[in-house]
C-alpha cells in the first residue's frame, strides 16, 4: 500500500476522523485537547505537500472509493465511472497545498486564541470539519460530492462565524451567511440536477467529454457561475464578505479567505474543465472579467472608508480576488486562439500565483489582526495606536503582510502582479490600468492601517503594556511570513515547479478527462 | 405537457422559496422559504429519476417483468434531504440567537453590521 | 422600485427556467441511463443488498453518505455550540 | 414549559414510545432488504424521543441527557467512518464483507428474491451505526431546542 | 533566485535587493556629510499650534479622518455605493438573483 | 395520458406551498408546510421512491416540523418574558 496513492482521501479522511474522535475525547478527559488538532492538520500539511510535488512531477491521479484499486476508475467493460472518484490534477494539489498550510497555521494560532472560548472542543472540531469540507471541494471529482462538501463548508464557517454567541453581530453575520450559502447551494444542486438529467452522470470527466451545451446546459453554467462566483466574494454579491470575516475569530477568517478561494477553484473548474470543451470562451470570459474589475475597484475604495481593521482587511480580500477573476478571465477569454500562447497564459500563471500568494499575505494579515485584538482588545483604528512599541514581531509581520499585499517588490504580491499587468495589457490596456490603480489604493489604505494601530505614542490600558502575543502564535505567523519571502525572493522557481503545472492542469480538460475514462 | 407537470412544480417551489427569501420580512418566513426550496429540488432530483411504467428499485418480493426506476437520483435526494434538515435547524437556531439579542424578527431591522 | 426589478428579475428567471426545462427529456423516459442500469444490474451481486437504493447510498456513493453524516454532525455541534451558556469572561 | 403533560398523554406515550423504537429499529436493521435505513430509521426514532421530551418535560430537563447523546453521536460517527477505514487495504470505503462468506457476507444471484438477512457485507453494519448517529443526533436538536438558549448567569454545562 | 521572466520582461529580486542596498548606503552616506547640530527629537518637530500645549494624543490624526480630502472628493461615488450596502439579508439574496439573470441573459442569448 | 392522483398531489402542493407563504401566523405556515412535506411523501411515493417517501414523511414532516414549533415557542417565550 503506497501512501501516495491513498493521500486523496487521507487528506479528507484525517480531519474528519480527528473532528469525530474530539467529541468522543470531550467525555473522557478536558485536558491538553487544543494539541490534537495541531497534529492531525501538521500530518495533513505534510500528506499536502508531498502529494502536491508528486502530481506536479508526474500527471494527475485519482482515487476510487470502494473499488478493489484506488486507479480503477471504470468497472470492467464499462465506458463510464460509477463510483465517487477524487481526481488530485495539478490545480486540485494546488490548492490542497494552499488549504493544508492555511489550516494547519490556523490550528497552531488557535491554541492561544481560542483557549478562552468555552466548548473548545466544539470549536476545533469544527475547525477541522472546516478544513476537510474544503480539501474535498478541491479534490473532488464528482459534481454530487462537491455540493455535499460546498455544505459542510459553509455549515462549518457559519458557526465558527457566530461563535461569539454573546456579540449580536457575529450571530447576525452568520445568519446572512447561511442564508445566502444556502440559497446559493440550493442553485447549485439544481445545476447538478439538470446536468445529471441531461447525460445521466455526476463524474466531472464523463460530463466534461459528453457536454453539449444546449440552453440548459448553459442555465447551469449560469447557475454555477453565479453561486460560486458569490461564494468567493465577487462584486455585487460580496455582502457577506466583510460581515463574516469581521466577525469570525482570526484564525478562521484565514481559513475562510481559503474556503472562498476553494469556490474560486470550482469556478475555474466549471468553466475550464466541465464546459472547457464547448464554452463560448469570450462571453463567459468578459463576464469573469467584469466580475473581476468591478471586485477590485469597489472592494478597494469601500476598503478606504473602513475603520475597523477587519472589515477593511475583507475588503480588501475581495479587491484581491479581482484579481484572480482577471488574470485568469483574461486566459479564458483567450482561450483557444493564438493570443492564448502570447499572453493569454501568462495572465492565467499571473492569476493562479495571485491565488496562493492571497492566501498566504491575506492569511498573514488576518492573524495579525487577531493578535492586535488578543491584545487590545478593539478593532476599531481609531482606538489604537503605538502598538509597535511594544509588539515588535506583530509590527514586523504586519509589514510584510502589508508591503506584499500592496504589490512592493521584492515580496510575492509584486511577482503576481506584475504578470497580471503585463499581459492584461496586451489583452486590454484599460483593465492593466484599474489594476495598477488598484494596486495604488491598497497601498494607501495599508498606510493608514499601519499609520493608526502601529506608530504613535505608547498607549497603556489598565495600567498595562500591551506584550508580545503568545509565542505559537508568533510561530504561526512567522511560518506564513517566512512563505512570502521565499515565494518572494524565488518567484522563477515557484512559476517553474509549482504555478505552470497548475496552469496547464487547469488549461488542459482533456487531460483530466483522459484520467479518468482513458484514451479517447 | 402533463409529463412536465412535476419539473414544473419543483421549479414553481424553488421560484416561490426564493420570493419568500427576497419579500417576506420576518426570519421564520425567510426559513420557511428555504425550505421550500429545498422541497422544489427534492421533488425535481426524484421527477428525474422516475421511469414510465417502472417499479422501486428494490428486489425483495418484487414483481416481475418490470424496469426499475433510476435509483442514483433517490441516493442524492435522501442526502439532500439531511443536508436540508442540518440547515434548517441551524438556521433556526440562529434566529433564536437573533431574535434574543435583537428583540425582532424584522430583517431590515437587524443591522448590527452597518452601525 | 426595489420591487419592481425584483418582479422583473423573477419573471426573466421563471422564463428562462421554464423554457429551459422543456427542453429536458419528458418525465418517465429518460435519455441517459447507463449508470443507473450498471447499478441495478450489478449491485446485487457485487454488494449483495437487495435493495439497489441501499447499495448505492453506502456503498457506490458511500463517501457522499459520510459527507451526509458529517453535514448532520456539524449541525449537531453548531447547534450544541451555538446554543450554550456563555461565560461573561470569555472576551 | 416546565410542567409535565397530563397522566393520559403521558400513558399513552408510555405505550407508543415502545412501538416507534421498534419500528424505526426495524427500519434500520432492514435497510438493505426493505426500503428504509440509517437515516430514515434513525429520524422514527428521534420522533420518539421527541414525542417523550414533550411528554415528560421535567425528567429530561433536570437530567440534562445532553452529554450521553453528544458522547452515542459521536461513537456512532467513529464506527461508520472506522468501517471505511478498515477497507483501506484496498480503498476507503471498500466493501470488505460482501461476498466473503462470514458475516454478512452470503452470496446472492441476481434476481427477486425473498431477501436474506445475512448479506450486503458492511452496508448493514453501517446503516446501524448511521442509524445510531442519526437518531441521538436528532434527538440532541430537538432536546436542544426544547431547552433553548442558557442565559448569561444560568448554570451552564 | 532565478529571474521571474514574464514574456514582456523580466524582474529579479536579487538584482533589486542589491539595488536597495547601494541606494541605502548612498543615502547613508549622503546623510553622513550634512549638518551634526540639529536635534532630531527636539521641539523642532513639533506641530505649532498657537503656542498652546497639547498633548500627544490629541494631535494625532484619527483613522477615520486620514483620507478626508480622497473621501470628500469622491463624495458622489462614495454616497451611491453606500446605499447599495444596506445590510439587510434580503438585499443580499435580491443582489444575488440579480446578477444571476443578467448572467443567464448574457450565456443564454450569446452563442 | 393524464394520471390524476398525481395532478391533484401536485396542486395541493402548490397551495401548500401558497399558503405557508401568506399565511401570517408562523404556526399555520408550519402546519402547512408539514402538508407540503406529507403530500410531497405521497408524490414520491408514486414516483416509485419508497425509501425518499419515508425520509421526507420522517424527517420532512415529522422532525422538521417539530423544530419549526420549538423555535417558534422559544421566541414566543422570550416575548412573553419581556
Amino acid at each position: 500500500m503506497n501512501i501516495i496513492d491513498h493521500a486523496p482521501a487521507l487528506l479528507v479522511a484525517i480531519p474528519l476522523f480527528t473532528a469525530f474522535l474530539y467529541q468522543f475525547i470531550y467525555y473522557i478527559t478536558h485536558k491538553n485537547i487544543r494539541y490534537l488538532a495541531t497534529v492531525a492538520l501538521g500530518i495533513n500539511w505534510i500528506l499536502g505537500i508531498s502529494m502536491a510535488f508528486h502530481v506536479f512531477s508526474s500527471g494527475p491521479i485519482s482515487y476510487v472509493f470502494g473499488a478493489s484499486s484506488p486507479g480503477l476508475s471504470l468497472p470492467s467493460g464499462y465506458h463510464f465511472p460509477i463510483r465517487i472518484i477524487f481526481e488530485a490534477d495539478g490545480m486540485s494539489a494546488f490548492m490542497a497545498l494552499i488549504g493544508t498550510t492555511v489550516s494547519f497555521v490556523g490550528a497552531l494560532y488557535s491554541e492561544s486564541f481560542a483557549k478562552r472560548y468555552s466548548e473548545l472542543s466544539k470549536y476545533f472540531s469544527l475547525l477541522l470539519l472546516l478544513t476537510a469540507g474544503l480539501l474535498g471541494m478541491v479534490l473532488t471529482g464528482d459534481l454530487f460530492n462537491f455540493f455535499v462538501f460546498f455544505e459542510i463548508t459553509s455549515l462549518a464557517s457559519v458557526t465558527l462565524a457566530a461563535y461569539r454567541t454573546y456579540r449580536k453581530e457575529s450571530v447576525e453575520a452568520g445568519f446572512k451567511y447561511m442564508l445566502i450559502s444556502t440559497v446559493s447551494s440550493l442553485l447549485i444542486l439544481v445545476a447538478v440536477g439538470i446536468l445529471y438529467g441531461e447525460y445521466g452522470a455526476l463524474n466531472i470527466a464523463k460530463v466534461a467529454s459528453m457536454i453539449q451545451y444546449t440552453l440548459l446546459d448553459k442555465v447551469a453554467l449560469a447557475l454555477f457561475v453565479t453561486s460560486l462566483a458569490m461564494k468567493a466574494g465577487s462584486v455585487p454579491m460580496h455582502f457577506w464578505t466583510p460581515d463574516t470575516y469581521g466577525e469570525a475569530p482570526a484564525p478562521i477568517t484565514a481559513m475562510l479567505v481559503s474556503a472562498s478561494q476553494a469556490s474560486l477553484y470550482g469556478l475555474f473548474r466549471v468553466v475550464f474543465t466541465l464546459y472547457g470543451l464547448k464554452i463560448s470562451t469570450l462571453t463567459v470570459g468578459w463576464i469573469i472579467i467584469i466580475l473581476g474589475v468591478l471586485s477590485m475597484f469597489i472592494g478597494v475604495t469601500m476598503a478606504i472608508i473602513q475603520k475597523d481593521i477587519k472589515r477593511l482587511m475583507a475588503y480588501h480580500a475581495i479587491s484581491q480576488t479581482g484579481y484572480m477573476l482577471l488574470g485568469v478571465g483574461v486566459g479564458l477569454a483567450t482561450f483557444g486562439t493564438d493570443a492564448f500562447l502570447k499572453y493569454g497564459f501568462t495572465a492565467m500563471k499571473g492569476g493562479i500565483y495571485h491565488i496562493i500568494n492571497h492566501a498566504f499575505y491575506k492569511g498573514l494579515l488576518f492573524l495579525t489582526a487577531g493578535a492586535i485584538f488578543y491584545r487590545t482588545k478593539t478593532r476599531n483604528l481609531n482606538e489604537m495606536g503605538g502598538l509597535a512599541h511594544t509588539m515588535k514581531y506583530t509590527t514586523i509581520f504586519f509589514m510584510i503582510g502589508a508591503a506584499a499585499i500592496a504589490g512592493l517588490p521584492p515580496f510575492n504580491g509584486f511577482a503576481s502582479k506584475l504578470l497580471i499587468y503585463e499581459s492584461v495589457f496586451k489583452f486590454n490596456p484599460v483593465l492593466s490600468i484599474i489594476a495598477m490603480m488598484v494596486s495604488i489604493l491598497t497601498l494607501a489604505s495599508f498606510v493608514k492601517v499601519f499609520y493608526s494601530a502601529f506608530l504613535g505614542p505608547k498607549r497603556i490600558k489598565d495600567g498595562k503594556e500591551f506584550k508580545e502575543v503568545p509565542p505559537n502564535m508568533v510561530i504561526a505567523m512567522g511560518i506564513l511570513a517566512l512563505l512570502i519571502v521565499i515565494f518572494g525572493i524565488f518567484p522563477g522557481f515557484v512559476i517553474n515547479n509549482i504555478v505552470e503545472p497548475t496552469a496547464r492542469a487547469l488549461s488542459s480538460p482533456l487531460l483530466y478527462i483522459s484520467t479518468i475514462l482513458g484514451k479517447m | 405537457m402533463n409529463s412536465y407537470l412535476a419539473y414544473f412544480t419543483a421549479l414553481l417551489l424553488i421560484i416561490m422559496g426564493i420570493y419568500a427569501v427576497i419579500f417576506k420580512r420576518n426570519l421564520i418566513k425567510i426559513v420557511i422559504g428555504v425550505s421550500l426550496m429545498e422541497s422544489g429540488v427534492n421533488l425535481f432530483l426524484v421527477a428525474l429519476g422516475y421511469r414510465q411504467g417502472g417499479i422501486a428499485p428494490i428486489y425483495t418480493m418484487a414483481p416481475r417483468g418490470h424496469q426499475m426506476v433510476l435509483p442514483t437520483p433517490q441516493a442524492l435526494t435522501l442526502t439532500s434531504i439531511v443536508i436540508g434538515l442540518a440547515t434548517t435547524a441551524l438556521m433556526l437556531t440562529l434566529s433564536i440567537l437573533l431574535y434574543k439579542h435583537y428583540k425582532t424578527l424584522d430583517p431590515t431591522k437587524i443591522r448590527g453590521l452597518m452601525k | 422600485m426595489k420591487t419592481a426589478y425584483a418582479v422583473i428579475f423573477m419573471s426573466i428567471l421563471v422564463v428562462f427556467l421554464f423554457t429551459a426545462i422543456t427542453t429536458l427529456h419528458p418525465m418517465g423516459y429518460p435519455g441517459h441511463t447507463e449508470m443507473d442500469d450498471y447499478f441495478i444490474k450489478n449491485a446485487q451481486i457485487e454488494v449483495g443488498a437487495n435493495n439497489v437504493v441501499t447499495s448505492i447510498v453506502f456503498d457506490y456513493r458511500g463517501f457522499d453518505t459520510l459527507g451526509e453524516a458529517t453535514v448532520l454532525f456539524t449541525a449537531v455541534i453548531s447547534v450544541v455550540a451555538l446554543l450554550r451558556g456563555v461565560k461573561k469572561d470569555e472576551e | 414549559m416546565k410542567s409535565d403533560m397530563s397522566t393520559i398523554v403521558k400513558t399513552v406515550t408510555d405505550f407508543l414510545f415502545g412501538f416507534i423504537i421498534i419500528f424505526g429499529i426495524y427500519i434500520i436493521i432492514h435497510g438493505h432488504l426493505t426500503p428504509g435505513g440509517g437515516f430514515q430509521g434513525g429520524a422514527v426514532v428521534a420522533s420518539g424521543f421527541a414525542l417523550l421530551f414533550v411528554a415528560f418535560a421535567r425528567t429530561f430537563l433536570d437530567k440534562k441527557p445532553q452529554q450521553l447523546y453528544g458522547l452515542f453521536e459521536s461513537v456512532g460517527l467513529l464506527i461508520f467512518i472506522s468501517l471505511a477505514f478498515l477497507g483501506i487495504y484496498r480503498t476507503f470505503f471498500y466493501n470488505f464483507l460482501a461476498n466473503s462468506g462470514g458475516l454478512f457476507g452470503m452470496k446472492i444471484t441476481q434476481g427477486i428474491n425473498p431477501g436474506y438477512f445475512n448479506t450486503a457485507g458492511v452496508v448493514p453494519l453501517m446503516n446501524m451505526a448511521v442509524g445510531f448517529e442519526v437518531a441521538c443526533g436528532l434527538s440532541l436538536i430537538v432536546y436542544l431546542l426544547y431547552r433553548g438558549v442558557i442565559e448569561e448567569g444560568e448554570d451552564g454545562e | 533566485m532565478k529571474t521571474l521572466v514574464t514574456g514582456f520582461g523580466l524582474w529579479n529580486p536579487l538584482v533589486w535587493i542589491v539595488a536597495f542596498i547601494v541606494i541605502y548606503i548612498g543615502i547613508k552616506f549622503l546623510e553622513s556629510h550634512g549638518r551634526e547640530d540639529i536635534e532630531r527629537d527636539g521641539d523642532i518637530v513639533l506641530p505649532f499650534t498657537s503656542g498652546n500645549y497639547m498633548d500627544e494624543e490629541a494631535l494625532r490624526i484619527r483613522a477615520s479622518n486620514v483620507y478626508w480630502g480622497f473621501v470628500e472628493a469622491m463624495k458622489g461615488y462614495y454616497n451611491t455605493l453606500t446605499k447599495i450596502h444596506t445590510g439587510i439579508m434580503s438585499d443580499y439574496v435580491y443582489w444575488y438573483i440579480g446578477v444571476l439573470v443578467v448572467i443567464i441573459i448574457l450565456i443564454g442569448v450569446g452563442k | 395520458m393524464l394520471n390524476w392522483v398525481e395532478f391533484v398531489t401536485l396542486l395541493i402542493i402548490v397551495v401548500a406551498a401558497y399558503f405557508s407563504i401568506r399565511v401570517s401566523n408562523l404556526l399555520f405556515a408550519v402546519v402547512a408546510l408539514a402538508a407540503l412535506s406529507l403530500l410531497l411523501s405521497l408524490e414520491f411515493y408514486l414516483l416509485k421512491a419508497p425509501d425518499v417517501a419515508i425520509a421526507e414523511a420522517g424527517i420532512g414532516a415529522g422532525l422538521t416540523t417539530a423544530i419549526y414549533v420549538l423555535a417558534i415557542y422559544q421566541i414566543e417565550k422570550r416575548d412573553k418574558k419581556k
